[in-house]
């Protein structure tokens, strides 16, 4: 379970986020929502260590995150793909992937190679190739796979659905659910596209200007118009 | 024809020099897009370690080794303290501030060891191997120059390829924040990047050294050769820089021999201006056109 | 009275070449001052600051404003000043000063125009690696070419008599007679004048908006329709016709010009001027071109002083020089006067209530910050 | 300062005006002669001579790639003065040696002599080396009446025109004497060797190419030249081997005596190797070359065995000549760190010629006086010089000759008596001064001529 507790930060005099507290249960998918500029990206990166925090704390399963470098987070169970995928494209497929492995323990278990290779079979099919040449479905799908390398309890999504085709995107997402379902893995998802992502979250947190305007189940933020023509844009 | 054939080989083996010089560059462009202007005087400092080593009477492979392991350090402690805070910012800073080290590093060197001609020893034969009854000019320090050469070319291509460490130096080159998020210690991995490049040019030092003189500016002119050979390679492939110093060896001991040496600088400058114009992605670019 | 004084200010003040003349006119006031009460010595010293200044100048409007990196200013300047060799080389040339200056001009330009072109296409380290290669490659050329450019030895530079209605001008100015270093001194001051007047002025126009609307982003500075070659080789080749004038000056001081006058050393010089001085910043460039001058002798005396041999006491010089360039980039890569300005303007800031808000970013990231020139933008 | 700054308060406005009125040349000035010469110092009180003190000044590469081995010798001028100054100085004058570095730059050759000159005030340049950078510097030196003298440098220039340069003199045999002396020598000796050429390309191959082809234009299969600073002269080597050479004429530095030699042994060519005096230092090279074990090149200074070259000054591998014994307790008691090497001895030399025109110029100084008697008595001289300068009237040319010896044991064993001669078409002939023969005064300081 991911706590986060009075979280703010900002760049320089610009406050991003103000005050954000939330839960994101086990075995879950909590979605964040919000427009443009509404501070879901930093709190992913405040979360994962990319970016300090001013005040706040965060919590895994009882652990504090605040204060640790986020190269350290893969072995507290942290994983996170930040927005625009981060595929590293001038590495092949399986150097990918084992990136992700050696983030936890320090060395690649060839099962999880084969795990993953498993979930995704049109990974396994380029293995060998430059990452450079996946298309932007594969690349969300080896981004995915990689964060899954590392065996973690809590994956960060940051905008898995940008840019991608709507087919796709109900691919990746209906193999998200499988995941959390099947690993009892829990996911911190954030998205612009707040019909998609509710549609699959358990839960919905709503930021507005660094604020948490509202934190309830999905299909209750769904249901309520209000909410939804105010902040979430459908 | 044998004056061709020697003007080759005595290219050949300078071109292996230049090719160590310019892996060495391209291990520190690859991992910090900083192109190490002090790349030369920091192996200058370490050819003389060497020769401190030597003068105290022990043996070649002991200096030998210990100009690796000084050039190894060195480029851990440039890193670390001078470089660190540039990286990432405007490239004119990073380029100013090896040159400053350029020249900080020099004056210090004909401070500590004073500025005159030094002989450096070699492990091998000085004298041209016998083929066939003519002297070819190929010593046996000629052939182990060749030799490390590739074998360190092979060395490194195995660690970036096969090793877990070499994985993440590349991760941590190509995307330092994703690297971050997997895991990688980035900082560590530039600094270890830094390290091997200062000990690849403190290989290139060495065998520059061997059997010839040395005194605090007997690297300088590598400075320019290496950055061509690199930027002929493509500064980003380690075989390129070894191909690339090769080509411009030899190429250069032609023009010496046959031009006029005092054109040879003009030369490399004509062979870096045509790469750059016809083919900036260097000899072996794999990808679409890059920003040079 | 006060409206009076006001408009009295404008007239000047509203047009920036005419500020930019009234600072010169002034500059040129001091310069005289100074180089009348200086000795022989001091004069020569001057004028060395002088061509120094110019090649930084012009080095520094480069790089400062345009964002290029030019290691081959030395190279440059061998070609400004082989040219004014090539002309002056007996005392009957006949060729008048102010026409060898300009053909200098003119010629490092051209070579500067095709320079710029191939230079155009690079960025960082590409453009520093090349120019670097130029630095190293022109003085060959000098020696290949030994029955026309004098090979090691060099071309001598005879400086043609001083016209007598200098001479009387100086005397009726000063009262006292001309000597032959303070006419030298007095060439190349006025040199560094028009040519900083020139330069101060074109970076305020529209062109060198654009030089500094493509060092800050040449994706904006593209959309905005200027064209990045253009902008690129125009603001090389304002750099390499200064470079041309230092050349021609450096002739003149020296009274020759040999090879190894245009070392990488020459080249590196000039960048440690600019850097010291704070990128962009024609002021600064002046600043780093008298420290570059002043400061061995004085590095040099105090390492004797401490005990140093000669030979030990000698690497001092640029020991400090690399010291400072490193200590420079890592603590105020705004160089000297960009970091005083921002000082200054901190104080004003805090003595004006405004607090603390004006970050330190000029420190941080000084080529692509510090904009303004040494007629700065704080009127 | 506020005074002057208020005197020239209303200069400011004047200017303005003044650059407009300039072509009608409003000035009033009463003296028309040309503004620049000062000329030399008058009377006792030359510049740089006090009652107990003389200041004299020198050029030298101190950083930079020349440096290595020139910056030795103002460390063996230095320590010949202060051996003086210790003995009383002369005529009770010390000598007060400023050495500026010049990093083998014109143009800091011109920054440090204006300061040496004009600034320090010395009474003469004194063994200004290198010959662009002198270049840089003579015709000032001239205008300003400062004696210039033993630039260490073999180029014609500084003593083949009194006339233009009546301050600056030569020291060491030019190069073109030089060429003339090997030149002839191998017409004599070796009239079917197929010579080669090996040049630094600048003043000092060039002039002795000239001097070489005056005798044996004929039998020139090759000449190749190197750039200073670029070791790499594998290619050169290979054109004299490529073209046959059985003999190379070398006129080359020390260095690249020893890189020649290992470019050799790689490429196995075994010609008759020739060098110049300027590159033969056998002590220098066999230094350098002594690192290469494994046999292929002899260690110590027996590695140039067999190697021809000239001398003109006894140098520190003939320990028992009383001059170089000499210098040896002069280093010993003034010198510096390290050992005495050729290029200190080559200072002491000069220095010790200096100290001898000081004496002769007399007790009341002046700058003219020097160069007057330098033109009288300058011939005269005692010294280690194996030949008497030239100095006259009509020349200030240096040394006028040397001997060729083959090197054995790392020594020269003589070949030919100390040969004289002149540049141009000036006869060689044996030299019956008997320079060769003498030895220093048992002080070690010369005494008036």
């Amino acid at each position: 379970m991911l706590t986060v507790t009075d979280l703010s930060a900002g760049y320089g005099p610009v406050r991003a986020l103000d005050g954000v507290s939330f839960t994101a249960d086990r075995g879950r998918v909590t979605a964040v929502l919000g427009a443009n500029g509404a501070g879901k990206t930093t709190l992913l990166r405040t979360i994962s260590g990319l970016h300090r925090a001013d005040r706040g704390s965060v919590e895994l399963d009882g652990s504090r995150l605040d204060r640790v470098a986020a190269e350290r987070m893969p072995a507290l169970g942290l994983a996170h793909v930040p927005e625009g995928r981060g595929v590293i494209t001038e590495l092949t497929v399986e150097e990918n992937l084992r990136l992700g492995g050696l983030g936890r323990a320090g060395r690649v278990d060839p099962a999880d190679l084969e795990r993953v290779y498993t979930l995704f079979p049109v990974l396994a099919d380029r293995r060998a190739a430059l990452a450079h040449v996946l298309s932007g479905g594969e690349r969300q799908m080896l981004v995915i796979a990689r964060a899954l390398m590392a065996r973690p309890t809590m994956l960060l999504l940051d905008e898995p659905s940008l840019g991608l085709a709507p087919r796709i995107v109900a691919q990746i997402f209906e193999l998200l659910r499988g995941l959390v379902e099947s690993e009892s893995l829990s996911v911190l998802l954030v998205e612009q596209n707040a019909r998609s992502a509710l549609s699959i979250a358990h839960r919905g947190v709503v930021l507005n200007l660094g604020r948490v305007v509202a934190d309830d189940d999905a299909d209750v933020l769904a249901a309520d118009d209000q909410l939804r023509h105010a902040y979430l844009g459908f | 024809m044998q004056q061709l054939l020697n003007t080759a080989l005595g290219g050949l083996t300078l071109g292996m020099v230049y090719a160590a010089f310019a892996l060495a560059l391209v291990l520190i462009w690859r991992s910090t897009r900083i192109v190490n202007f002090a790349q030369a005087p920091m192996a200058m400092v370490t050819t003389f370690v060497a020769l401190v080593v030597v003068d105290a009477g022990h043996s070649y492979w002991l200096a030998f080794a210990a100009a690796l392991v000084s050039g190894l350090l060195l480029g851990a402690v440039v890193e670390r303290l001078v470089v660190r805070p540039v990286e990432g910012g405007p490239e004119i800073n990073a380029v100013i501030l090896t040159l400053g080290l350029f020249i900080v590093l020099h004056a210090l060197a004909a401070v500590v060891f004073g500025n005159r001609y030094r002989s450096f020893p070699a492990p091998f034969g000085v004298r041209g191997l016998e083929v066939g009854g003519t002297t070819i000019a190929l010593t046996g320090f000629g052939v182990f120059t060749v030799l490390a050469v590739l074998v360190t070319m092979g060395l490194l291509l195995a660690l970036f390829r096969y090793t877990d460490v070499g994985l993440r130096m590349r991760a941590s080159a190509f995307n330092p924040e994703v690297a971050r998020l997997l895991g990688v210690r980035v900082g560590r991995m530039l600094t270890l990047g830094w390290a091997l490049a200062s000990l690849v040019g403190s290989l290139a030092g060495l065998l520059i050294a061997g059997g010839s003189l040395v005194h605090p500016a007997y690297m300088d002119s590598v400075v320019v050769y290496g950055f061509v050979a690199a930027v002929l390679g493509g500064l980003d492939s380690p075989i390129g820089a070894v191909v690339g110093g090769l080509l411009l060896g030899v190429a250069l001991s032609f023009v010496s021999g046959y031009v006029g040496s005092q054109l040879v600088a003009l030369a490399a400058l004509v062979i870096l201006m045509l790469v750059l114009t016809l083919r900036p992605g260097g000899l072996f670019a794999q990808a679409a056109a890059r920003r040079v | 009275m006060a409206t009076a004084l006001r408009r009295g200010r404008t007239w000047w003040a509203g047009s920036v070449l005419g500020r930019h003349l009234l600072v010169a006119l002034l500059g040129l006031v001091v310069v005289v001052v100074v180089l009348e009460s200086a000795s022989d010595f001091r004069n020569l010293q001057l004028a060395s600051m002088a061509y120094l200044g110019i090649a930084a100048g012009g080095l520094t409007v480069l790089t400062g404003l345009n964002g290029q990196i030019s290691l081959g200013h030395g190279a440059l300047m061998a070609i400004g000043a082989y040219t004014t060799a090539l002309l002056l080389d007996d005392r009957d040339a006949g060729t008048p000063l102010p026409l060898v200056v300009l053909a200098a001009v003119a010629v490092t330009l051209l070579v500067g125009a095709v320079v710029g072109a191939a230079a155009a296409r690079l960025h960082g380290p590409y453009l520093a690696g090349a120019t670097l290669a130029l630095a190293v490659a022109v003085p060959g050329i000098a020696l290949y070419f030994k029955e026309q450019l004098g090979g090691e030895q060099g071309l001598r530079v005879v400086l043609p008599d001083i016209p007598t209605w200098v001479l009387d001008l100086a005397f009726f100015v000063t009262g006292q007679d001309l000597t032959r270093s303070r006419y030298v001194a007095c060439l190349a001051w006025l040199t560094l004048i028009v040519t900083f007047v020139l330069l101060a002025n074109l970076s305020r126009t529209r062109v060198g908006r654009r030089w500094r609307a493509v060092r800050d982003d040449e994706v904006a500075a593209e959309l905005a329709g200027i064209r990045l070659g253009r902008a690129r080789v125009s603001a090389f080749v304002v750099s390499a016709a200064a470079a041309g004038a230092a050349g021609a000056m450096m002739a003149i001081t020296v009274r020759l010009a040999a090879p190894s006058g245009f070392t990488i050393t020459l080249s590196l010089t000039l960048l440690t001027a600019v850097v010291l001085g704070g990128l962009g910043s024609l002021g600064g460039a002046l600043l780093g071109a008298a420290l570059l001058t002043f400061l061995p002798q004085v590095v040099t005396d105090l390492g004797v002083d401490a005990g140093l041999s000669d030979i030990q006491a000698a690497e001092l010089a640029p020991l400090v020089y690399g010291l400072v360039m490193v200590v420079v980039v890592l603590v105020a890569p705004a160089g000297l006067v960009g970091t005083a300005r921002t000082a200054l303007l901190r104080r004003r800031l805090q003595r004006a209530g405004t607090g603390t808000s004006t970050s330190t970013s000029t420190d941080t990231a000084a080529p692509t910050s510090t904009s303004t020139t040494s007629k700065g933008t704080t009127t | 300062m506020r005074r002057r700054l208020h005197r020239s308060a209303p200069l400011a406005a004047v200017l303005a005006g003044a650059l407009l009125l300039s072509a009608c040349g409003a000035g009033g000035r009463s003296d028309d002669g040309d503004g620049g010469d000062e000329g030399g110092g008058g009377g006792a009180t030359a510049p740089g001579v006090t009652e107990d003190s003389i200041t004299i000044g020198a050029h030298f590469p101190l950083t930079g790639v020349a440096a290595p081995g020139y910056n030795e010798i103002p460390t063996g001028a230095k320590a010949y003065f202060d051996y003086v100054n210790a003995q009383g100085g002369v005529n009770g004058r010390q000598i007060e040696y400023l050495v500026r570095d010049d990093g083998y730059n014109p143009t800091n050759t011109s920054s440090v002599t204006n300061e040496l000159v004009l600034e320090e005030e010395i009474f003469a340049m004194v063994g200004g080396l290198g010959t662009p950078t002198h270049s840089a510097v003579v015709d000032f030196l001239n205008d300003e009446g400062v004696p210039d003298f033993f630039v260490s440098s073999g180029s014609l220039q500084w003593g083949d025109d009194p006339e233009n340069a009546p301050y600056t003199f030569g020291w060491q045999p030019d190069y073109e004497i030089e060429g003339k002396i090997i030149g002839q020598y191998v017409a004599e000796n070796m009239p079917d060797a197929k010579v080669g050429l090996f040049l630094q390309d600048d003043d000092f191959g060039d002039d002795a190419e000239k001097g070489v082809r005056q005798f044996l234009d004929e039998q020139i299969v090759a000449a190749e030249r190197y750039t200073s600073g670029n070791t790499d002269v594998g290619p050169q080597i290979a054109g004299l081997q490529a073209a046959g050479a059985d003999l190379v004429l070398a006129f080359n530095t020390p260095s690249y005596t020893a890189l020649s030699q290992l470019v050799a042994l790689k490429l196995g060519y075994q010609p008759q190797w020739f060098y110049s005096n300027v590159g033969s230092d056998a002590d220098l090279v066999g230094s350098l070359l002594s690192r290469f074990s494994e046999g292929a090149v002899e260690g110590g200074s027996g590695s140039l065995d067999g190697v021809m070259t000239t001398e003109y000054i006894p140098g520190v591998d003939q320990p028992d000549d009383p001059w170089v014994q000499l210098w040896q307790k002069v280093w010993d008691e003034h010198g510096e760190k390290g050992e005495l090497t050729n290029y200190r001895v080559y200072g002491m030399s000069h220095a010790y010629a200096f100290v001898q025109a000081l004496l002769a110029a007399g007790e009341d100084l002046t700058r003219d006086g020097l160069v007057e008697a330098m033109e009288e008595v300058g011939a005269d001289l005692d010294g280690p010089q194996l030949a008497p300068f030239r100095y006259s009237a009509d020349s200030h040319l240096g040394i006028s000759g040397l001997r060729v010896v083959e090197i054995r044991d790392g020594a020269g064993e003589d070949l030919t008596p100390v040969l004289v001669t002149d540049i141009g078409d000036a006869e060689i002939a044996e030299d019956d001064s008997g320079q060769d023969g003498d030895a220093p005064p048992e002080s070690g300081v010369p005494e008036a001529p």
